[in-house]
């Protein structure tokens, strides 16, 4: 399934690519070249915080037709400062600050032709965003799809939980409280003569407690489904999801660095210098940011994934050369409000993926050296390179 | 049937079959003697000091020992080679002499397969405590588990050590026990306390002496003794491993499988050889151990200290032949001469030489020379192990690393308190379990032989 | 409720002696209590043990089982390289040896017990306690419907084969 | 240096400002992603895992029904752009402690400085380092720091101490009572603007420079011969004949950084084009210089003027100069000064005898080779060793008759290294106003009135012009940690000048460039290089003053003393620096001490060895029979037995300040005592095994195999059971050229910095457990009065057939299929056998807990300490074996950049610590399966060889026989 997602979005890139393409031709901008939508669409996930494309309005106005609607240069002088032109007095300006309760756009550092293409990206963006378009619908009656998901989530929650914190413990006691009675019975009282209950019992309860000894004793040190209490109740589900923010636009240093890193507060006042009220907290949770800002003392979140120091994970590595999908480590977080821990993040687990997953082996071209495995490719010997293939099982890949 | 030779009895002062009985249980139902107390306070004083020894290294670290970078084993690995060698006379004993239809073993094997119990147990300790990461020793079995699952590395002697000691004790530990089930029966029904009707009674498993059982029991042991009989010769060949798989001069050597196995029946047999003496001494059993058991002994001690000389002859007759410079210098430069003189020839005159006085018949019968004899001879097997695991280490390949090995108290707490646990283990066996192996010194009762060691005395 | 006769003798070849009289005289040796093995008296006994074969059986597989292991972990499971080594190494056949010889010596050990019904705590009684000591006893079954002719038949050839004592115990044992 | 981005705090300053944040929160120092809450708060660091995973915590863990610690993540507040998490950053800046110079890049994470690396950019130090470099970076975070300003002892606001300070220098002023500005030389062309200007403005104020370790000789005989005072900047790379005097210029004299390199360049024998310079070195005791020279001759200090004055009379003799009358030598120079006669203009000798016969000897010599203007350039002066040791003197005499009413000491310490010592305190208790800015409390700091603690260089502002022309800045890479402030500053401050001194600085840079068109574009591509350079104007050579040359006649009894600088020690300013102290002498190997190094025959006769204690002039000292030794000579280090340096460094060795260098000395033996001496090396003689081969230049030239004739044999008859691993894309290998390697030290330290490498202080030393995974075996050829001397790097070899992993039970080290013999330490249960089975002996064991432990009171015991560990190496725990892991953390970064930006690795994307800062870049890192890759190259170098070949160990790392010019 996530693979599919990959795939389903590699194709709406591509959509969009050709189609921006054209477009771009069309109007004979000749500064635009292909590679421009890519950065678009990465520019347009600040402004999808607040605005949609034909999704119906958010914090912001909806952005469909918006080119027509306006002038290009206004556009882009709005886009880059909005402020500063309500400040200077600009009429359109301030007639759309007052529609939209007087909340500001944050300046954005783009320049001319970044906007220009993000314009270009807003306007081909319906047919873009043609997955997203069906699902608009969904966007524009959010509540009651809320209570779907909101059951299914918890559900899922309260499954996972469960099995994550088996409490075994009684039945360890009562299992070797067992044992001990049949041991006594055996040797000395013998009331119950049938020997072979006896040694039943003794059998059951001591490969049931050895199992449990073993499985705690593997947990030991793990802490599968986690699911501390942040600071802030922060709910991915009404960014991720409802507000359809990808994940790289608060944890950006995902693709750059080994940290996904959690964002500056600063980031998320790139929204909630607006934003003031949220939909289930209202004005609390929120406040607590605005706290944080001003007093300048960052919000000490709890760390949820914990690996072992003895363990070097890159998250560049995986998700902007692996191209793996976040999903496929965190499990579908826009689900969740506050983060649980999906996997026990075992080395087994790790092991599993890397024997398993291929890697980008003929799209990346760091791997053209591999030319012994790129024959066997050739040849067919080998279906695809897992990360195993290259070594990705071997000690020091992640132990150093 | 008719033989013009001499024939000399196993067992002396023609007993009865009942006799032999109260003679073996008497020490264990008469009052605890003085010298056991003694014994027993010195052992378990030397225990208490070894277990100081285990808790500063667990706790402080292997730094507590004098080990570095060059020379990485030291006392640990000596004793544990030590006491595993000791630890082959019981099955040696018991194989060996029961495959050589060597009769004569019966009034002994017992206390010999008790020793090698807990001789190996003293040795099993040190693989514990040498590891750096004790808590973590667990890694060494290859189990399932979640990190992939990630196994051992089956390439590795010391694995090869894990499987071959627990191996190595499990089965002697059986095969000890299971011949001890018709003399416990004996207990349970010949004892007047309640107690120890219960306890021996619990421990004969029932019992009974019919044919059958006895059938079973006779094959039962063939069997384990069969499947014993290979342990004696692979275990020490697999710990000789330990050092002939290695790249290090003086350590890369084929012979070192047979001459370890020799060697560690050497060093067993002068064990027992000593452990006899005493045990004859304390609870005179000279018509049982006679003195031509330990002829017999001594005979085949000479023999196996041939072997042992000429090993050692080899060994550099390898190295000139070799022409390897790193061997030579390990074995010329560095022990037949240079720092490790001393190790080397004490090694060389306790074990090939001084066992050479053997061939005289005084002093094979004079019981005073023997027992000092057999005392060298543990001694020397200590120093051949020394030679080997410190001569080879401390001066190796690159001149540049060379590094000397002095032990530490530390160490010297840990060995000391393994000796205390083997002497405890010994004394609590002379106190708790017959000594002799009833059943079987009753089947050789009325044996005879012409073997020289029985028939030469008057 | 069955009785027995007991012959018991104070010397090993008397006991040898006695039983192929007894069997000759038609007797039925039902038993033969010694405090040591008695090698011989089995096959007068008509018994045999199977021990051998199940001890080989157990080494086989125990063998292969070890084989299987190791070749599945370092080969198929999870390999790694160790010092330029091929992955499916000689070093096998060591691990194979001893696991082989231990596999079979615990399930050996095992059978004896459970096939001669040993168990820790187990208690009996002996038809004659003085057998783990110094006494040899033959066990003669004594049927309910027995005629003197019989029994003293059988009385006679024991005392004339040296049986110090002759006895009847009701003592039941598992054989 | 794909990693160089813009020069970073002030971008980043204009960052915050155009940013909505205000400037508060810009010290994201400590409080990162990935940094859990406990060290956020500073109490234990990063990566010290297996303490935590080990025995004490799990056990701790199933007591308390296996719970876990909760560990916070911290945000930064506002995330400047270059810094990113998790990633590193590199900033060019200037190394410079008065002493040594050398411009370096620093690497940061998380904003926090934890390594230092050569600047390949820079002309002189051309991307080299030496240990002390590679080992400043611990200094920053030092504990023993003044972590605050304080007045006479009690701790006091900077506010206080400037109001006090500027009141006391006004009133002085006004009495016109003088103030003397004592400093260490400053090379810093701002600075020293600055310090006019501050004289300008305090009239009464006299600036003195003073160096522990003077070249004002040299100074002066260029004076005299040349009309002004300088040192000539030399190029040895230049020098096809190279003689020195007591000059160890591949150690500490002037520039070794520079030399070294210089001095490489015609080392290094291509096969088709065989040429090398020939050294040869005059020398009174056993230098690395000396170590490495072709031919070392031992002789006399006494000696050496007469020595030289011989030489330049065979010179002169033949180029028809002034002969002089020289005392006859028993040591024959024809052959030198056939070979210099032979190469004029193409040699070069030098003395680092502070005595101005000799060195006006030395410029006689050189002048009638022809070589100033082509190996020695008298235009461009080095303005390095500025120090006037007359001024010194005399401010000591004018303190002690109270003349002097203030004086400001930065930088230098003279209670420790001024040979009068005493003298000077006396001295200062009179003088009114005393300020020093040590940033630590050290000896002349605690007699000081006001201390007012200095930045770190890593923390300061400053540029430098170590030769003349070429510039270089220092910029701050991180916040000052303590309430510091730079010596700059405060005198700005002092003088009412109300702007800081990185403004200052670039204002005269503003001067500097002013022909520049944009300013501000050049001068952040400025700081963005770390170096700068300007063209000197070309200048014909000074005329030569010919001076009147004489020489004494040389002892002939009794023994001279030679005081020299220890290659880690120099001289004792980073005395507090464990690794520096742990760092074994090239020469002896010994660590954390000084000695006396006595001749064999002395010895002998005196029946001395090593670790028996002597008394020099009422100075006990532990004596160590240094082969090489001339005899009648005995040779000590300075930079020991500092009182004050902190707890690492005090009362390690003694001070040797007090003595005199030259001076005859009597030996008296103090019977039936000794003093342990931590020795990493006890046997010194190769016992004839063909370990560091070695050839001549003439045998090389007929056969490029010679010396190693032995790899061929191997090759032929290594046989194997199993066929060799198939390698396929990456194969890492390393090559080590034995020729150019002078055994300094740097790759050591570097190596230790890298790879959070533990001190484990003497007396494990001793007990030869030292953890470096790098070390430098030291051999001496078996003629103990002048032996031979080979240095051989050895770290991990990373075998294909590795001994060490048949036998680890666990696995925990095995081949990964890139050819590198790896170790999880996390599997590691410390049997210990790969130790033993390892013929290299490069793995090295935990003996003991070395992190959070205060038997082991060193870096890792410190929170401040513990900052400079690279986060991507874990700290390993008592009990685990560890080794060089080849950087691996290196090569995987290097492959993450290039998947990155989708592209193959590169020859020299990834480069080892060790081989990165090497001075003589004998050290080379590549990818064995890239055809024109250095090290592929390599292996089929004729010189090529594997070291303990026969054991078919299948080594990835190889040696290139040492070549000597005999």
């Amino acid at each position: 399934m996530i693979i599919n997602n990959i795939i389903r979005n590699n194709s709406l890139f591509i959509k969009g690519f050709l189609i921006s393409g054209f477009l771009s031709l069309f109007m004979l901008v000749s500064n635009f070249g292909f590679s421009q939508t890519a950065e678009d669409e990465k520019n347009f996930q600040v402004c999808k915080a607040c605005h949609t494309i034909g999704g119906g309005k958010l914090v912001g106005p909806d952005l469909l037709g918006v080119n027509e609607k306006r002038d290009e240069a206004w556009l882009i002088s709005f886009i880059q400062n909005s402020t500063a032109m309500i400040e200077a007095g600009d009429p359109i300006a301030i007639e759309v600050f007052n529609e939209n309760n007087k909340i500001p756009m944050p300046p954005n550092a783009l320049t001319d032709d970044q906007v220009r293409g993000l314009l270009l990206y807003i306007a081909s963006g319906g047919k873009i965003e043609g997955g997203e378009l069906t699902a608009s619908p969904e966007t524009e009656n959010v509540e009651d799809m809320d209570l779907k998901t909101a059951e299914e989530t918890t559900k899922l929650i309260a499954e996972m939980k469960r099995d994550g914190q088996r409490n075994m413990s009684y039945v360890f006691i009562v299992l070797a409280i067992l044992f001990l009675i049949s041991l006594f019975d055996l040797v000395i009282i013998k009331i119950v003569k049938a020997k072979w209950i006896h040694y039943i019992i003794m059998l059951t309860s001591v490969v049931i407690i050895g199992e449990i000894v073993f499985v705690e004793a593997t947990g030991l040190g793990r802490q599968q489904y986690y699911q501390p209490d942040q600071p802030v109740w922060f709910s991915h589900k009404v960014h991720a999801d409802q507000n359809q923010i990808d994940c790289k636009y608060c944890h950006f240093t995902a693709d750059r660095s080994m940290h996904a890193g959690i964002p500056p507060v600063a980031t998320c006042m790139n929204c909630h210098a607006q934003v003031k009220e949220g939909k289930k907290t209202g004005t609390k949770e929120i406040a607590k940011i605005h706290a944080a800002f001003e007093n300048n003392e960052p919000i000490e979140w709890v760390k949820v994934y914990n690996l072992p120091d003895h363990v070097y994970f890159n998250h560049a590595q995986h998700v902007n050369v692996g191209k793996v999908d976040c999903a496929q480590c965190h499990g579908e977080v826009e689900k969740m409000d506050e983060i649980i821990q999906i996997p026990d993040l075992s080395m087994g687990w790790c092991i599993e993926c890397h024997r398993t997953e291929s890697v980008q082996f003929t799209t990346n071209k760091f791997y053209d050296q591999y030319t012994k495995l790129h024959e066997k490719l050739k040849k067919g010997e080998m279906p695809n390179v897992t990360v195993q293939n290259i070594g990705g099982d071997e000690c020091a890949k992640c132990h150093y | 049937m008719y033989n013009t030779r001499v024939r000399g009895v196993l067992i002396k002062g023609d007993k009865s079959y009942s006799q032999v009985s109260r003679d073996v249980l008497r020490p264990m139902d008469a009052p605890m003697p003085k010298w056991w107390y003694v014994t027993a306070f010195i052992a378990i004083s030397a225990m208490i000091w070894g277990v100081w020894g285990f808790y500063n290294t667990i706790t402080t670290g292997i730094g507590t020992w004098g080990l570095n970078n060059n020379v990485a084993w030291g006392w640990a690995i000596i004793n544990f080679v030590w006491w595993i060698g000791i630890g082959h006379a019981g099955t040696a004993f018991s194989i060996f002499l029961l495959i050589l239809r060597q009769k004569w073993r019966t009034s002994i094997n017992r206390a010999a397969e008790a020793m090698t119990i807990f001789a190996v147990m003293a040795a099993g300790l040190f693989p514990l405590i040498h590891m750096g990461r004790i808590w973590d020793g667990f890694f060494i079995f290859p189990y399932w588990n979640t990190r992939g699952p990630l196994w051992d590395n089956f390439n590795s002697p010391l694995f090869w050590d894990v499987v071959a000691i627990s191996t190595y004790f499990t089965a002697s530990f059986v095969f000890w026990y299971i011949g001890m089930i018709p003399d416990f029966a004996t207990i349970r029904e010949t004892t007047v306390s309640k107690v120890k009707k219960k306890i021996y009674g619990a421990m004969s498993f029932g019992w009974l002496g019919n044919a059958r059982s006895w059938l079973r029991f006779e094959t039962a042991a063939l069997l384990l003794g069969g499947l014993a009989a290979p342990l004696v010769v692979s275990v020490h060949s697999i710990v000789s491993m330990d050092f002939a798989v290695s790249v290090i001069p003086g350590w890369h050597t084929t012979i070192f499988p047979p001459y370890f196995v020799i060697g560690a029946i050497f060093s067993g047999f002068g064990m027992v050889l000593t452990l006899m003496i005493v045990l004859r001494k304390l609870y005179k059993f000279n018509d049982y151990v006679t003195d031509g058991h330990l002829d017999a002994i001594a005979r085949i001690l000479t023999f196996i200290s041939l072997i042992m000389g000429s090993a050692y002859l080899i060994e550099l007759f390898t190295a000139w032949y070799s022409g390897n410079e790193y061997e030579l210098f390990t074995f010329m430069k560095n022990r037949v001469t240079g720092e490790y003189t001393f190790a080397y020839w004490s090694m060389l005159i306790c074990n090939a030489i001084i066992p050479q006085f053997f061939w005289f018949k005084k002093i094979r019968k004079n019981i005073t020379l023997v027992f000092i004899i057999s005392i060298f001879i543990n001694i020397g097997m200590w120093f051949e192990r020394y030679v080997i695991v410190v001569t080879s280490l401390s001066r190796d390949f690159i001149p540049a690393t060379w590094a000397t090995y002095s032990p530490t108290w530390t160490e010297l707490a840990v060995f000391s308190g393994t000796i205390g646990l083997f002497v405890m283990g010994v004394i609590a066996f002379f106190r708790w379990i017959p000594t002799i192996a009833i059943s079987e010194v009753k089947s050789v009762l009325k044996e005879t032989t012409t073997l020289k060691s029985f028939t030469d005395e008057d | 409720m069955r009785t027995n006769i007991l012959g018991v003798y104070d010397d090993e070849h008397d006991v040898m002696h006695a039983v192929d009289k007894l069997q000759e005289g038609g007797i039925v040796v039902a038993d033969v209590f010694s405090p040591f093995p008695l090698h011989g008296i089995w096959d007068k006994l008509k018994q045999t043990t199977y021990l051998p074969y199940a001890t080989f059986a157990y080494g086989l597989v125990g063998g292969i089982a070890t084989f299987a292991l190791l070749y599945w972990t370092s080969v198929i499971n999870y390999p790694l390289k160790f010092g330029g080594k091929p992955l499916n190494t000689l070093s096998f056949i060591i691990i194979m040896f001893v696991l082989t010889i231990l596999i079979g010596t615990v399930f050996t050990a095992l059978t004896f017990f459970i096939r001669q019904k040993l168990y820790p705590g187990k208690e009996v009684e002996m038809p004659d306690v003085r057998t783990v000591d110094d006494k040899f006893v033959i066990v003669i079954e004594k049927p309910e419907d027995i005629d003197d002719v019989e029994l003293r038949k059988i009385k006679s050839l024991l005392t004339e084969t040296g049986a110090v004592e002759i006895n009847e115990s009701d003592v039941e044992y598992e054989a | 240096m794909e990693k160089l981005y813009w020069q970073s705090l002030d971008d980043y300053k204009e960052q915050k400002s155009n940013s909505v944040i205000d400037k508060k929160d810009a010290t994201p120092e400590f409080s990162i992603e990935g940094l859990d809450e406990s060290e956020v708060k500073g109490q234990s660091s990063r990566r010290d895992f297996l303490k935590l995973l080990g025995f004490s915590v799990s056990a701790v863990a199933l007591v308390s029904s296996c719970q876990m610690p909760v560990r916070k993540a911290i945000p930064l507040l506002n995330q400047p752009d270059d810094m990113i998490p998790g990633v590193a950053n590199y900033y060019a800046s200037t190394f410079f402690d008065g002493k040594d110079y050398c411009s370096i890049l620093v690497k940061t994470r998380e904003s926090r400085p934890i390594k230092i690396e050569g600047n390949d950019m820079s002309p002189l130090t051309k991307g080299g380092t030496n240990a002390r470099v590679q080992a400043s970076v611990l200094n920053l975070y030092d504990d023993a720091r003044l972590k605050n300003p304080s007045i006479a002892g009690a701790k006091a606001t900077w506010d206080a101490i400037d109001k006090e300070v500027i009141e006391r220098l006004t009133k002085l002023n006004e009495d016109g009572k003088k103030v003397v500005l004592l400093t260490s030389t400053i090379i810093s062309p701002s600075s020293r603007a600055l310090i006019e200007e501050f004289i300008t403005v305090y009239p009464n104020v006299e600036w003195i420079t003073y160096d522990p370790v003077s070249f004002a000789a040299m100074r002066k005989a260029n004076e005299l011969n040349f009309g002004t005072s300088l040192i000539p900047s030399y190029s040895f790379d230049k020098a096809n004949v190279i003689v020195g005097f007591n000059a160890d210029y591949l150690g500490n004299w002037l520039m070794p950084v520079t030399f070294s390199k210089q001095y490489s360049v015609n080392r290094k024998v291509i096969q088709d084009n065989p040429k090398m310079s020939r050294s040869y070195q005059f020398e009174s005791l056993m230098s690395l210089t000396g170590a490495n020279a072709d031919f070392r001759v031992g002789i006399r200090p006494s000696d050496e003027a007469a020595i030289l004055l011989n030489l330049y009379n065979e010179i002169a003799k033949s180029t028809g100069m002034s002969v002089y009358n020289a005392p006859k030598t028993n040591i024959d120079i024809s052959k030198v000064a056939k070979e210099l006669l032979s190469n004029k203009g193409k040699s070069l000798v030098v003395s680092g005898t502070d005595d101005i016969n000799i060195q006006l000897i030395v410029n006689a010599i050189n002048t009638a080779l022809g070589n100033y203007g082509y190996t020695i350039d008298i235009n461009t002066p080095v303005n390095l060793m500025q120090g006037d040791d007359e001024a010194m003197d005399n401010l000591v005499k004018e303190m002690n008759t109270g003349t002097i009413g203030g004086i400001i000491i930065n930088n230098s310490n003279p209670v420790y290294d001024y040979s009068n010592s005493k003298g000077f305190i006396t001295g200062l208790k009179k003088v009114g106003t005393s300020i020093s800015t040590s940033d630590i409390m050290d000896e002349t700091a605690l007699e000081c009135e006001f201390v007012c603690p200095d930045n770190n260089y890593l923390e300061s502002w400053n540029d430098a012009e170590p030769v003349k022309g070429h510039f270089s800045i220092m910029q701050p890479t991180i916040q000052p940690i303590f309430n510091t402030r730079q010596f700059q500053d405060n005198l700005l401050i002092w003088m009412g000048n109300s702007d800081d001194f990185e403004t200052y600085m670039e204002s005269k840079w503003r001067q500097r460039l002013v022909d520049v068109s944009n300013f501000n574009s050049s001068w952040n591509s400025i700081k963005h290089d770390g170096v700068y350079q300007i063209k000197n104007e070309i200048a014909d050579q000074p005329e030569f003053i010919g001076q009147s040359l004489m020489a004494k006649k040389a002892l002939d009894k009794g023994i001279e003393l030679v005081l020299y600088e220890n290659i880690g020690m120099g001289i004792g300013k980073y005395a507090n620096n464990p690794w520096l102290q742990e760092l074994p002498d090239p020469i002896t190997t010994a660590t954390w001490d000084n000695y006396l190094c006595i001749s064999p025959a002395y010895a002998e006769s005196n029946d001395l060895k090593l670790e028996d204690i002597v008394s020099i002039n009422g100075i006990e000292i532990p004596v160590l029979v240094q082969p090489g030794q001339p005899d009648g000579t005995a040779a000590l280090a300075i930079g020991y037995g500092r009182t004050a340096a902190g707890k690492a460094g005090n009362n390690v060795g003694v001070n040797a300040f007090g003595l005199i260098n030259g001076s005859t000395i009597d030996i008296k033996k103090i019977d039936g005592k000794t003093y342990p001496l931590a020795l990493t090396q006890m046997h010194h003689d190769m016992e004839e095994r063909p370990i560091a081969r070695e050839t001549t230049l003439a045998k090389f030239i007929k056969d490029p195999a010679s010396g190693n004739e032995l790899h061929a044999y191997d090759e032929k008859h290594n046989v194997t059971l199993y066929n060799k691993i198939k390698y396929d894309g990456l194969h890492w290998g390393m090559s080590i050229d034995l020729s150019s390697c002078t055994g300094c030290g740097n790759c050591v330290i570097a190596c230790q910095a890298e790879n959070n490498v533990a001190v484990i202080g003497k007396e494990q030393v001793k007990n030869r457990r030292i953890m470096h995974w790098m070390r430098i075996d030291r051999y001496y050829s078996r003629d103990e009065v002048n032996p031979e001397v080979f240095h051989m790097p050895v770290m991990c070899q990373h075998c294909d057939n590795a001994p060490c992993e048949n036998v680890c039970p666990v696995a925990a080290t095995n081949h990964s299929t890139e050819g590198l013999n790896q170790m999880a330490y996390n599997r590691c249960i410390g049997t210990r056998y790969c130790i033993n089975n390892c013929p290299y002996k490069v793995r090295r064991f935990n003996w003991f807990e070395f992190t959070n432990n205060n038997n082991f009171d060193y870096n890792m015991n410190s929170e401040l300490g513990k900052m400079v560990l690279n986060p991507d190496v874990i700290v390993r725990q008592r009990g685990v074996v560890e080794k060089c892991s080849m950087c691996v953390q290196r090569i995987q970064e290097g492959k993450l950049v290039a998947k990155m930006e989708n592209r193959e690795l590169k020859e020299g994307d990834i480069k080892m610590s060790c081989e990165q800062s090497c001075p003589t870049n004998a050290i080379q890192f590549g990818n064995l399966l890239n055809e024109d890759s250095v090290v592929k190259k390599e292996t089929k170098n004729p010189r090529m060889y594997h070291l303990l070949e026969g054991l078919h160990t299948l080594p990835s790392t190889s040696y290139l026989t040492k070549i000597k010019n005999t």
